[in-house]
């Protein structure tokens, strides 16, 4: 096997060095009786120019040349090729978590980069190294927003994610934690009738998602407020990072914890993964924060240097009593993160996320003028937007396929009060054309 | 230094991106807008238009690449040495996984688009899953988990919600003192305490403890095997007996699957729910500390209980997702796990198939079999017992001149080595547990061990040596008391 | 050292892959054979049926990964650092152009494939063609030189079939002492023999010295411009007017063009044939010594002297080659050139744009000049005249210390930096040719005046530090001497 | 502009601290009469997502998914991954020629290996850095010859690259070097009777390629003794360096310098560049060899080191007395050949080199078996089959084109006696189902 350097005659050499006959005689540790006795089914092993062929029928098999406006969480960015070439490199590539740091500085230093970003993008003081996705990371807000507040009940907007509150109530229920969920308003925004009715001094914390999951954003600061009055937190989930760069920040509106998801800094869609969560906070938090934390500090020369900190929270020194579970993160997608926001810059990320908002108020202005789409919910919005079709989509989606395009997301699975309901985005991948080509079609329904 | 094996070299030294930020520096370009500009106080509501983001770096796209590439060379990886990270099976990641993983219809597909616009990517689901259940010898897997203690939690919370369904889902979870830390925090989040086990002599789980403390409260034995001392757990037919002849469930954390593919299968010594590592075993990188992938595989009840959705293939060939499974524990992660490390992993067991995971496993117990047999003299082994993937020795006779086992650690880094995982597993004081994985060759592993043997000596002559080291590293030791004491975890201007 | 750029840092060593090479081993695979073994001794004859090649390595796929990585690591690049060797542009190489020049469908295509199944590769030929000569104020263009040594051998054939032609083709050709090595050697090659111009005392081409040496036996003057100690030749109308009114051809060496884009156009001075050097100007990656890409850029009357073919459109749009051109030098490389270079070179050019590339000259001029003033009170400027990219100083003051050119350059090593140019252009004693490009920011060039600057100083208060420079590197300096007297040009056993 | 760091502002602050106003006064040497006064007549700049749409296209023009038997010394063989992920390392892809040793030894020891390897292939005592491809390197060991020989006559074979004998004569012809060509006989081989009436001693070398561009492999032993007989050399070039794998070396039948296309070790077609040429020769000829060398040293510590040597033979110190003009060569296309030679080793140089032999040796029987087709030149041969057509080439082309076959050469245009001749190549890269595919078609001409 290519992979394996030493060959059959070189494992004879070891073996006999060890005195010993064949490999068997190195697996007397286990007993004869649970021994596999016949090969694993498994293909033939494949030869490269075979596994090109093979992973390219995969590829065949999935569609391609769609115009899609999919986004809902996974959004469609244009992402610079540098970012590839780095995170390429096997020094990157091929090395593990960094306890040992004094050769692992480029990962701790790149992670603390990406530390800062985090904090500067939502307006917090502290960052840890990155969660498995939005929807953990969400999580992890929740169990942490618990532990800080010692209560057990949150009002959630129905406007999160829907995947991300599944992975919330997986979660949860183990940990007799109570999640209320409030509905939306005609605008979007979460119901403040239906909040202020629930809102009590046992909440443990507010939790919304802005923008949320239909593109709306939330009166951040108003929900802050509203928190703090009955010593609950504000937890804000960004599901749509690139938002931040001209959305103000829900730090500054007042949050105590923001968590999110990155995979729009850079990340390519990959089926839903691996993209790469963030979880930020108050300093004052920073104990009950889950995760690896990178830190500064000084070399026995006194030279600056970056190390794994505040370990005492974690699994491998704290076990059960850890504030999470989690070792392994999205260390490699945190980087790409790193990169992208550094390509972009200061310019660049407001510039990106003007241009969404652009082509979003754009499409909106086309689509508003076709009698047989409604848009719901016309709050203030980054880029997506629901609509809502006059026909059954079932009716009408073959109409899409061959004009070889991919609205957007049918809400009803999710919401099935949303008939006929697309979740549609509007990022600066796609142009003028493009968004007049789904205009065109849906005039034709 | 007496053996050969690396010397320093010029390095570049690099700030903080921010500190490399000039004023109106960019490093992209966009299309240019094709739509009107759109005033932003209507779109987004005045009070949440943000203006620029102070302190957000400006650098040209030269500055980024030299910056990150800077940074880059001041790693260790697989790719440059010897990684012998203990539970960790540092195996070489071929570059033959990333390609294919990068295949734009692949790498570019949403997840949420209609599933006959994506079968290509279902087939990769379910083939994978499919192989890792033959691998494991398991009836059912799922790929959500993103890394091995999310598999743990997910499996944690299968047993749960089988148990209560048989009516009690009971109080506690036995895990050996040996055990990774991610055991008990899992299981902690699935609700359950935790009763540790006192490994016995040989470093195994004592029947007797485990008689003892196996009764109607206990839903579970979390069981790592082989165990984080590399050893099999000899009796696991009696083990996993005790637990099931009370109503109990098996739990294996499958992290050290590299010691057994093609050799024997959990499936086929009681095991009930189990998770791997892909980002272990299954060679996919682990890009400094992720992402990963680690899938839970169960027997035939358990199946109900799987994470939603499951792949699965109609009569025509269609394959679709059921989201449809009442009694799923619902989602520990959004979509479908980290899929592009599938594709990956998927290409690994591809390249080898069934003999070469076998060879796989085999290699890497000859590997550490031969490294236990050539450092046994010179380092103390707490256990000697036959193991399989991994040895794990002590610092206990360099103790004695008053050296820590990060000392050592730290004088490896001299000679061009990753040092071994130290301090884990806890049970043994100074643990220096050793995996060269299959993909070392002899001469490097004879490497390795003249650098062991002569830190060995340097012990004994000349101890200040392992004290100040590394000393051929950019930077020295670094202070990890202060780290924590004055925490600084964000750059500032 | 007092200014902070590097620090050495552990770096593998690395023995040979010969030496690295174990019986047995392997690094590839592949599809079993389909077909049936046939005897090779009836397919090959007997006598010619080649038997293993002894000593050919044996590695595996991880060996040759590890192997070369850990020797990239002993390579100093753009990507890591300031590379500012004199008439080389050492700009920054776009990621881009890597990824646009690897497209499946460009890099995989074979040059006799019939030209309607090519014609996106005939575009690109066309398309780049068209802008150099757009650049360069030329007419027509070849891109089938592979470097500019090429490029210059293909120009002065041109010349010599074009004189031929007129009646005579002369005897000699007549180049500036300051020219670089290939413009002799390639106008010997051509058949001519070469007259050295001796420069005037502001490095420039004398007048006088011109006027003497033009006459019927002069072919042609090659001239670089800006010449090779960054000068532009300012009395270029008066040096084209006295060749050509003698019926001599003018020739330059665009290896500089670098400073000129967007600026002048070499056919706009009166130039008839000029080369570039795409791998320079136009970013391509150098690669630790080529591949190039030396495209010829001719005036109208030259054209059909061109090698062969051209790339042309018809009247419908289709293009082809033309291989029908009766009075065409004919060939300087099989096929088309580096097509792979040409593919990145075009990537770039559109990359900028009419305004980037002016951009690029205008910069790479402003950070020329930057260092002059930053460091001529620290070093010897032999022609204190205008330059434009690159700045040639010389190691006069230092010599005083009996310091060559060449320690100021190991020193430079020690820095962080890569040494500029030295010992070129001849007409300076202990030349220390500096080109930055516009790639270098402020902030890189500000460091690496420091270190300069730090030299200079360590010169008279150190010199043996630098007399065995450099101090950080894995090898330390090496003996060039001993190379080239006792040759040992291969490994063997 | 993304690729320059300095801003406009930066600029200006660089320009105030010299004390000048603007870019232009930088421009005082460039004399007003020849500055250009309008911008470049070239297209606006272009962003990355418009580049790869661009690039896209260019793509999208040439035809895909062409079973193609087109060898011709561009031969397609397998390309390992690891290949390009090596080069693509900033270290070996962004360094100049290695100039400065200290802090290039990557490069120098890696071509010192390439260096080795070309020797074993070869069978020769000391091969250079590389050439710019074969057929330079074929030009180059020819004014070699000359210089070696002090004699100014070629015998050369009709059955050399014709592509590479339009190269020979562009540079002969101002060398006043006599080329000679020498038929083939109906084996495919060269013709003797043609070569012992041409060979006297004023020719300097008999120059043959083998495997010839028939596919057929030269009886190198009887050359090098003819040759030898009239105190000539015997010049080997080989286009298809594959076959050495399987092929006796012509250094081990006598050639005194032998050169090629080292292409097909790793190196993709890329329409016919770049490649990567060698040149290998005898050790006494070293001081007449072309081109860069590499050689083995020790530093001021006595430690194994690489340098640039010999370069006494070179442009940049002998200037018009240099053994050639070339100075950048191949080096990243060396080191590409490099690590193909490095995995594939001992054992897969061979392996490769024999299913080779055996698909030829297939195709050969099927295609035996077509009435309609006429195999050419019978002698031993590697994976190269001349066949000539019963019809015209022109009227059956279509046929190929839509069964998306390009069958291999027509000969004519470089051999106009070969009227519906075709070069074709059956490499490890076609499986039995391929050259099934085009047996198929031919039988239904
Ligand atoms: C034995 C063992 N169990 C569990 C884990 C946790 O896996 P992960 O880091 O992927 O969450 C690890 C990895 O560190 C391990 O070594
Ligand atoms: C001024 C000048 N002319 C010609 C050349 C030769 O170009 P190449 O090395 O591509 O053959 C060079 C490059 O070294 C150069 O600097």
């Amino acid at each position: 096997m290519r992979y394996i350097p030493n060959s059959v005659e070189g494992q004879q050499e070891m073996l006999r060095e060890m005195g010993l006959k064949s490999l068997e005689d190195l697996f007397v540790g286990i007993p004869q009786e649970v021994r596999l006795k016949t090969p694993l089914n498994l293909p033939q092993a494949m030869t490269e120019p075979e596994l090109l062929e093979e992973f390219g029928s995969y590829a065949g098999k999935n569609a391609s040349g769609m115009l899609s406006f999919l986004g809902a969480g996974v959004n469609e960015h244009y992402i610079p090729t540098v970012i590839d070439s780095i995170i390429s490199r096997g020094e990157f590539l091929t090395s593990y978590t960094p306890y040992q740091a004094e050769i692992a500085q480029g990962t701790l230093q790149a992670i603390f980069e990406f530390q800062t970003l985090m904090c500067l993008l939502t307006g917090m003081e502290v960052s840890n190294a990155s969660m498995y996705d939005g929807s953990t990371a969400l999580t992890e807000a929740m169990l942490m927003a618990a532990r800080v507040a010692q209560k057990n009940r949150f009002l959630m907007a129905s406007s999160v994610h829907p995947e991300y509150r599944i992975v919330v109530n997986t979660y949860t229920r183990h940990q007799n934690l109570k999640v209320d969920l409030i509905g939306c308003a005609d605008d979007g925004s979460i119901d403040f009738t239906e909040l202020e009715s629930g809102l009590n001094n046992d909440v443990a914390a507010i939790v919304v998602q802005s923008p949320n999951f239909f593109g709306n954003l939330e009166p951040l600061k108003k929900l802050a407020a509203m928190a703090h009055d009955c010593s609950a937190l504000l937890v804000v989930c960004v599901a749509e990072a690139l938002s931040l760069g001209i959305v103000c920040s829900p730090g500054s509106a007042g949050a105590d914890i923001v968590c999110g998801e990155a995979q729009s800094l850079g990340v390519p869609a990959s089926f839903g993964g691996p993209h790469v969560g963030f979880l930020t906070c108050r300093e004052k938090f920073v104990r009950n924060l889950p995760g690896r934390l990178i830190g500064q500090t000084v070399d026995s020369e006194g030279k600056r240097g970056f190390v794994l900190t505040l370990s005492t929270r974690e699994q491998h020194i704290r076990r059960e009593k850890a504030t999470s579970n989690i070792c392994t993160n999205q260390n490699l997608f945190a980087l790409m993160a790193t990169i992208y926001c550094s390509l972009l810059g200061k310019k660049g990320i407001r510039e990106v996320a003007a241009q969404n908002v652009a082509k979003t108020q754009y499409a909106l202005s086309e689509l508003s003028k076709i009698p047989a789409v409604r848009i719901l919910y016309p709050g203030p919005r980054f880029n997506e937007i629901v609509v809502q079709l006059s026909k059954p989509f079932e009716d009408v989606a073959s109409r899409f396929d061959s004009a070889k395009i991919i609205p957007g997301l049918p809400l009803e699975r999710y919401y099935p009060a949303l008939k006929n309901c697309l979740l549609l985005s509007f990022t600066e991948t796609k142009s003028k054309a493009h968004i007049d080509r789904l205009i065109q079609l849906l005039k034709t329904l | 230094m007496t053996i050969h094996t690396s010397t320093p070299h010029i390095n570049q030294n690099e700030e903080l991106i921010f500190e490399r930020s000039s004023p109106g520096r960019v490093g992209y370009d966009l299309p240019a807008l094709d739509v009107r500009e759109f005033d932003l106080e209507s779109a987004l509501g005045g009070e949440n238009v943000r203006d620029f983001i102070e302190d957000f770096p400006e650098v040209s796209e030269m500055d980024v690449v030299r910056h990150f590439t800077r940074l880059s060379t001041w790693n260790f990886s697989i790719d440059a040495g010897m990684y012998p990270l203990g539970s960790c099976t540092m195996k070489y990641n071929p570059k033959i996984n990333e390609r294919v993983a990068r295949l734009e219809g692949i790498c570019n597909t949403h997840p949420l688009a209609p599933e006959t616009l994506v079968q290509g990517n279902l087939e990769i689901l379910k083939k994978l899953s499919d192989f890792l259940a033959e691998i494991t010898g398991m009836d059912a897997v799922s790929l959500q988990p993103p890394a091995g203690a999310s598999g743990e939690l997910t499996g944690v919370m299968m047993i749960r919600a089988c148990l209560t369904e048989r009516g009690n889902p009971r109080k506690k979870v036995l895990i050996p003192d040996s055990a990774h830390g991610t055991n008990p925090a899992s299981a902690v989040m699935a609700g359950y305490s935790v009763e540790a086990l006192k490994s016995d002599a040989h470093g195994c789980v004592s029947l007797e403890g485990l008689e003892a403390a196996m009764n109607e409260d206990v839903a579970a034995l979390m069981l790592t095997n082989p165990n984080t001392l590399g050893i099999f757990e000899s009796h696991i037919a009696e083990i996993t007996a005790i637990i099931h002849s009370r109503g109990g469930l098996v739990y294996m954390d499958g992290a050290n699957l590299n010691a057994l593919m093609g050799l024997t299968r959990p499936g086929d010594f009681g095991i009930d729910v189990m998770h791997m590592n892909l980002h272990k075993t299954m060679s996919t990188p682990h890009g400094g500390g992720g992402p990963g992938s680690g899938p839970v595989a169960v027997k035939k009840f358990l199946e109900p209980y799987l994470p939603s959705p499951t792949v699965e293939v109609n009569q025509q060939g269609k394959y679709f997702f059921n989201h449809d499974r009442s009694k799923s524990i619902g989602k520990v992660k959004a979509f479908y796990g980290n899929f592009g490390t599938a594709v990956r992993a998927l290409c690994y067991i591809l390249a080898n198939g069934s003999a070469g995971l076998k060879e796989a496993s085999s290699v890497a117990i000859l590997n550490a079999n031969y490294l236990k047999h050539k450092l046994r003299d010179f380092y103390d082994l707490p256990y000697d017992e036959p193991v399989l993937h991994e040895v794990v020795f002590s610092n206990k006779r360099q103790a004695k001149h008053n050296l820590s086992v990060m000392d050592i650690a730290k004088r490896l880094m001299d000679y061009g080595f990753h040092p071994p995982t130290v301090a884990f597993p806890l049970i043994v004081h100074g643990a220096l547990m050793i995996e060269p994985t299959e993909t070392e060759s002899k001469e490097e592993l004879d490497r390795f061990i003249a650098a062991m043997m002569s830190i060995a000596g340097e012990a004994e002559t000349n101890p200040d040596l392992l004290r100040h080291a590394p000393h051929l590293t950019r930077v020295k030791r670094l202070d990890e008391v202060q780290a924590a004491r004055r925490p600084v975890l964000r750059w500032k201007r």
